[in-house]
C-alpha cells in the first residue's frame, strides 16, 4: 500500500535524534490522529542549518517527518514556514487515503518550532491556521 | 537494516493459513471431472453429492454433532451473520435482546449493531484483564426479552479461551441460545457442542490449512434460525447458491487433519511459543503480554511494547521478512487501537504499540531464533526514534 | 437399453460447468504459495492483493465497468440477494416497491418473497408464450414508491434473452435502480453496463468456466446499497469476510477467457443447438421448443414432449449417459412444474415433461448425433408407459 | 438419490401395458402429485392371474408401479387389497421423501381395480379408506 519512497524513508529515516543547541524546539500531535512528532531547529542568519526529529506513530508518520527535516534544511524560515503537507506527499509520491492525516504532523511541528524561535527571539509568532486536518487550510491535497 | 532479504517468516496463522497438499489433493478432482452439481438428477452429479455429504460428515465429527445440523457456507463471516440475524429475526416474537461480548470479532459486533438499527438491543459484556467473560455477567445481563448469547470460543487477537460451556449452561438455564465463533478455535481448543452447550457454531476453513471462501454454521437440530442466503434448495432448503463442492470438500478433509490430534498440536506448537514469549519479555524492556496467561490459543502470543507504534513495528519487520500483524491501524484520519485491546483495559498508548505473532505448523524452532534475533533490534530502533521513549529504556540490552 | 455405459455426455452447462485448466492454472499459485490475507499489511500479502485486484479488473472490464464498481461474492445467489435486499432496505425511506418477473431465478423471487415479508409490495410480471418482459409493462408496474426494477438478462430455463437495455432505460426515465441478474448471460450476450442502463449486475463463477463458490456483484458508483454481510472492511468495507483469493482470481482469468470471442463462441455452439433442435423436433411428435425462437442463449434448448415426465426422461437418458435437467420436480409430495413454463403458459401436463439441454466448450457434433439417436428411443419407451399417449405418436418414427 | 433397486424398476419396469380382456380396471392419480396410473388385472378364482399397467410420473411412479404390479401376482384379492405402500416401498429398498408419495398411485390403483372387478360381478365394493397421504391410514411408513 506503500510507495517504495514511504518505504525507503521510514526504513532510513534521516535526521532522527534531538539537538542539544537547539533555536527551536516544536511539538505537534494531531488530535484526529494519535501520532506525536518533535522536532528542533538550528537556524543560522534566516536559514535552517540543522534539523532533528523524533516521531511516534505509523510509518507515514516517520517517513513524513524524516522527508520534511531534510526539505526545510537551508530554507528561509519563511519557506519552511509555508512548507505544505501537498509538498510532502509529493516527495513521498503520495500516500494511502487514510494516512494522509499522519502526514500533516511534519508541517505542523515545523511551524510550531518557527515560532518558538520567533518568540525566543522576542519576534511576534507567525499567525498560524489551525489545522483540522480538514482538507481546506490549503495544505492539504485536493479531494476527488 | 535495509538489506530485505528473501526470507518470508510467517507467523500471521490466526489471520489465515497456508492449505495443506492433503487438502489441495482432496479437492483436486472435483474442479474439472466431478463437477456436476450436487442436485442434479444423473449418475454424474453422484461423485459430487458423495464428496459434499462426507465433507458435511467431517465436520459433524470434529465438532461432535451430527451431519444434519451442519450447513457450509462461504466463511466464518458468513456463518457469523446467519447464526445472528437469523436467530434473532426467526426469534423476534419471542424477544428482541441479545448478549454478547465487546471482544468480538466485527463479524459479530457489526452484526450486532446492524440488528441495533433493526430495533433490537444488544449488551456488550465487559472482560477482565485477561480478555475473559465471566458467566455471572452473562447471567446478570440475560432478561425475560434475551433470545441469544454470542461469545466466540477464542479471541482472534489475544488468544483468550472463553469459559463456553459455563456461558452456554447460563443461557440454556435461562432458555435461551446460545452461538459460538469458533473461528479460531478449530483444531486448538476441543470441541463437543452437546458437553459445551452450544446451538450454534461458526467455523471457517482457512484458518486450519483449509481453502478460503469455505465455512459452516453448526445448527443443534429444532433451533429456529432464518434463511440470510434465499433461492434454490440447497443446504436442505436453508441456505441457497450452487455449493461450493471443492471448497467444501476441502474443508471437510482440512478439519479432518486439524482436530486429528488437537493436544498433540497444541504442545508442539505451545512449547515454541512460549519460548517466544520469554525471550521477547525477557529482551524487550517496557513489554507485556497481552491476554490470558495459560487459557490461550498455543499459537497465539500478543505483546505491547511501550513508546512505539504497531504498524511500524510491522513494516521493520517485514524488512526483515517476518510476516507479523497488529492491532493498531490508521482508519478515516485516526490512528484507532484494537477494540479488544481498549477491552482487557490497555491504555491507548499501549493498545498502540501491539504486536501479535501467530504460530502455525509450518513455523520451526529457527523461526522463533529469528525472531528473537530480529524483534529487539526493531524495536530499539523505534525507540530511537520515538519522543515518547524515556532514557534509558530507549535500546534494549540485545542491541 | 440396460447398457450402462461407461460414456457421460454432458449436456447441463446452465446447471454448472467443468473448470477450464487455465483457470486452475491462474488459481494454483494462491492456495499454498501466495497464500497471504490480502488485508495484510506485510509485502507477503502483496501477491495475493494483486491477484484479488487484477481479477477485479478482468471482471470490470467483461461488463464495461470500472474496477472500483466490482464486489466479490461466494455466488450469483449471494450477489442476487446483496442487490436486492441491499437496495431495497437502504432506500426505504423513498419507496417501498419492487418490480420484477415472474421467471426470474429463485435467488431472485424468494428474495423478494422475504422482502414482502418485511413489508415491501412487490410486482411479478407476466411474460409473453416466448418468456420475454414487455418494458411497457415494467412502465406500467413502476409507481412513485417502486425503487427497483430487477429483470435477467437470459433466463436459465428457457434461455430466453430479456430486453434489458429498454428495461433499464424504462427504470431509469423514471428514477429507479436497475438489477439484472446475468448469471446465465456472461460469455453469452456482450454485457456494456452503461449502454445496458445497469445500475447493479449479478455474475458467478461456475457457470462460465471458472470455480464454484465464486461471483460478484456490479454496483454502479453511487449507488446506494446497504451491507448484507457485516464484518472486517473487505471489499471496500462492502462485504466482509476474508477474501477466496484463489477463487477470486479464478473468476477473473475464466470471465477474461469467456468474454473473449463471444460471438466466435455462439456461432459455434448455435449451429450445434440448432442442429439438435431441429432434429428431435422432426424425431418425435408431439414435442415443442420452450422459449425464444431467436431471442434465446445459443447454448439452451428446451423442449417439452407430452404425455411423458421429466425426470424419467433424464434418468432414462442418464442410463444412456446423458446428462440434462428438467424443470419437473417432485418437492415435498407433489409434481411441480417449473414457475418458467407455467409462466410462459404450458399446461401442466407439457410442462412436466420438459427438457433442457444446455451445450458447452466441450460439446461436439457426435454429442449432438448420439443425442439425437438416444432420446427419441427414450421418448418413445415412456410413451410406452405412460396412459396418456394416444394410439399412434406412442413410438415416434425413429424406433 | 434412488437405490439401485428403484432404478434398476424403474429402467427395466414389468407388466408394461394393457389386459384386453381384463376383469377389472382402475384408475389412480394422486391428488397431491401429478402423477397417473392405470392398472388391468386378471382374476382366477379368487386370485390375481395377470397384471399390467401404464404410468404416467417420475421414476418412483413408474418403479412402484411395475414392482407392485409384480407382487400382486398370485394373491388373493383379500390379500392384494391389503397391500401396503410400505410394503412397496420396502420392494424397492426405499424412496427419498419427497418420493414416498408418489408410490401410493399404485396401491391406491390396485384396490380401484378391485373394487371395479367386484362391481362387474355385482358384489359390494370393498370399502376403501381414502388416502390423503398424509400418513395416518397406516399405509405410510411411520413418521421421524
Ligand atoms: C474470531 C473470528 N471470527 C470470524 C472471522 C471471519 O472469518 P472469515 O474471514 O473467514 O469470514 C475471523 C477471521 O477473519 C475470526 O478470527
Ligand atoms: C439465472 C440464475 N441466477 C442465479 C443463479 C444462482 O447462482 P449460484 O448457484 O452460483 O449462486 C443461477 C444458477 O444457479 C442462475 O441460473
Amino acid at each position: 500500500m506503500y510507495t517504495e519512497k514511504v518505504i525507503e524513508e521510514f526504513t532510513n529515516p534521516q535526521n532522527v535524534g534531538e539537538l542539544a543547541d537547539a533555536d527551536g524546539v516544536g511539538e505537534a500531535g494531531s488530535p484526529t490522529c494519535g501520532d506525536t512528532m518533535k522536532i528542533y531547529l538550528k537556524v543560522e542568519g534566516d536559514r535552517i542549518a540543522d534539523a532533528r526529529f523524533r516521531t511516534f506513530g505509523c510509518a507515514a508518520a516517520i517517513a513524513s517527518s524524516s522527508v520534511a527535516t531534510r526539505m526545510i534544511l537551508g530554507m528561509t524560515l519563511a519557506e519552511a514556514w509555508s512548507l505544505s503537507n501537498a509538498e510532502v506527499l509529493d516527495a513521498l509520491g503520495g500516500l494511502p487515503e487514510p494516512k494522509v492525516h499522519c502526514s500533516l504532523l511534519a508541517p505542523d511541528a515545523i511551524r510550531v518550532a518557527i515560532n518558538d524561535y520567533r518568540v525566543r527571539r522576542g519576534l511576534e509568532p507567525w499567525e498560524r491556521k489551525s489545522c483540522s486536518g480538514g482538507g481546506d487550510c490549503g495544505s492539504c491535497p485536493k479531494k476527488g | 537494516m535495509n538489506d530485505l532479504e528473501e526470507r518470508t517468516l510467517y507467523m500471521d496463522h490466526a489471520a489465515t493459513t497456508f492449505m495443506k497438499p492433503e487438502v489441495l489433493a482432496a479437492m483436486a478432482p472435483y474442479f474439472s471431472e466431478h463437477f456436476g452439481n450436487p442436485s442434479s438428477l444423473y449418475r454424474f452429479a453422484g461423485e459430487p453429492r458423495n464428496g459434499v455429504e462426507a465433507a458435511r460428515g467431517q465436520v459433524a465429527a470434529a465438532i461432535g454433532a451430527g451431519p444434519e445440523e451442519i450447513f457450509f457456507t462461504a466463511g466464518g463471516t458468513e456463518a457469523d451473520n446467519w447464526a445472528i440475524k437469523g436467530v434473532a429475526l426467526a426469534n423476534r416474537k419471542h424477544g428482541d435482546h441479545i448478549v454478547t461480548s465487546a471482544i468480538e470479532h466485527h463479524a459479530v459486533l457489526h452484526t450486532c449493531e446492524w440488528l441495533e438499527r433493526q430495533g433490537f438491543s444488544v449488551t456488550y459484556l465487559p472482560v477482565d484483564e485477561f480478555g475473559r467473560v465471566d458467566p455471572g455477567d452473562v447471567e446478570e445481563a440475560i432478561t425475560d426479552r434475551t433470545i441469544l448469547v454470542s461469545a466466540m470460543t477464542a479471541n482472534n487477537e489475544i488468544g483468550t479461551i472463553q469459559p463456553v460451556a459455563e456461558i452456554g449452561r447460563v443461557a440454556h438455564d435461562h432458555g435461551v441460545l446460545f452461538h459460538t465463533d469458533a473461528v479460531q478455535a478449530i483444531g486448538a481448543v476441543p470441541i463437543d457442542v452437546d458437553a459445551m452447550n452450544i446451538d450454534l457454531l461458526s467455523l471457517s476453513g482457512h484458518k486450519f490449512y483449509g481453502p478460503k471462501g469455505t465455512g459452516a454454521l453448526y445448527i443443534r437440530r429444532g433451533t429456529r434460525v432464518e434463511t440470510l442466503i434465499h433461492g434454490g434448495g440447497q443446504e436442505r432448503r436453508r441456505r441457497a447458491g450452487t455449493e461450493n463442492v471443492p471448497g467444501i470438500v476441502g474443508l471437510g478433509r482440512a478439519i479432518e487433519l486439524a482436530t486429528a490430534d488437537i493436544a498433540g498440536h497444541n504442545r508442539r506448537i505451545a512449547s515454541m511459543r512460549d519460548r517466544l514469549v520469554r525471550g521477547i519479555l525477557d529482551a524487550i524492556p517496557d513489554s507485556r503480554l497481552n491476554g490470558h496467561p495459560t487459557e490461550r490459543l498455543a499459537n497465539n502470543a500478543n505483546f505491547s511494547f511501550r513508546y512505539v507504534e504497531g504498524e511500524s513495528i510491522l513494516l521493520l519487520l517485514n524488512a526483515r521478512g517476518i510476516c507479523a500483524s497488529t492491532g493498531s491501524a490508521c482508519s478515516s484520519g485516526s490512528l484507532e487501537p484494537s477494540h479488544v485491546l481498549l477491552a482487557i483495559g490497555l491504555p491507548h498508548e499501549e493498545a498502540h504499540g501491539s504486536l501479535r505473532l501467530t504460530l502455525g505448523d509450518a513455523n520451526t524452532e529457527d523461526d522463533v531464533d529469528y525472531v528473537l534475533e530480529v524483534l529487539p533490534e526493531v524495536i530499539g530502533r523505534l525507540r530511537e526514534i520515538s519522543p515518547l521513549t524515556p532514557p534509558s529504556p530507549r535500546v534494549p540490552e540485545a542491541e
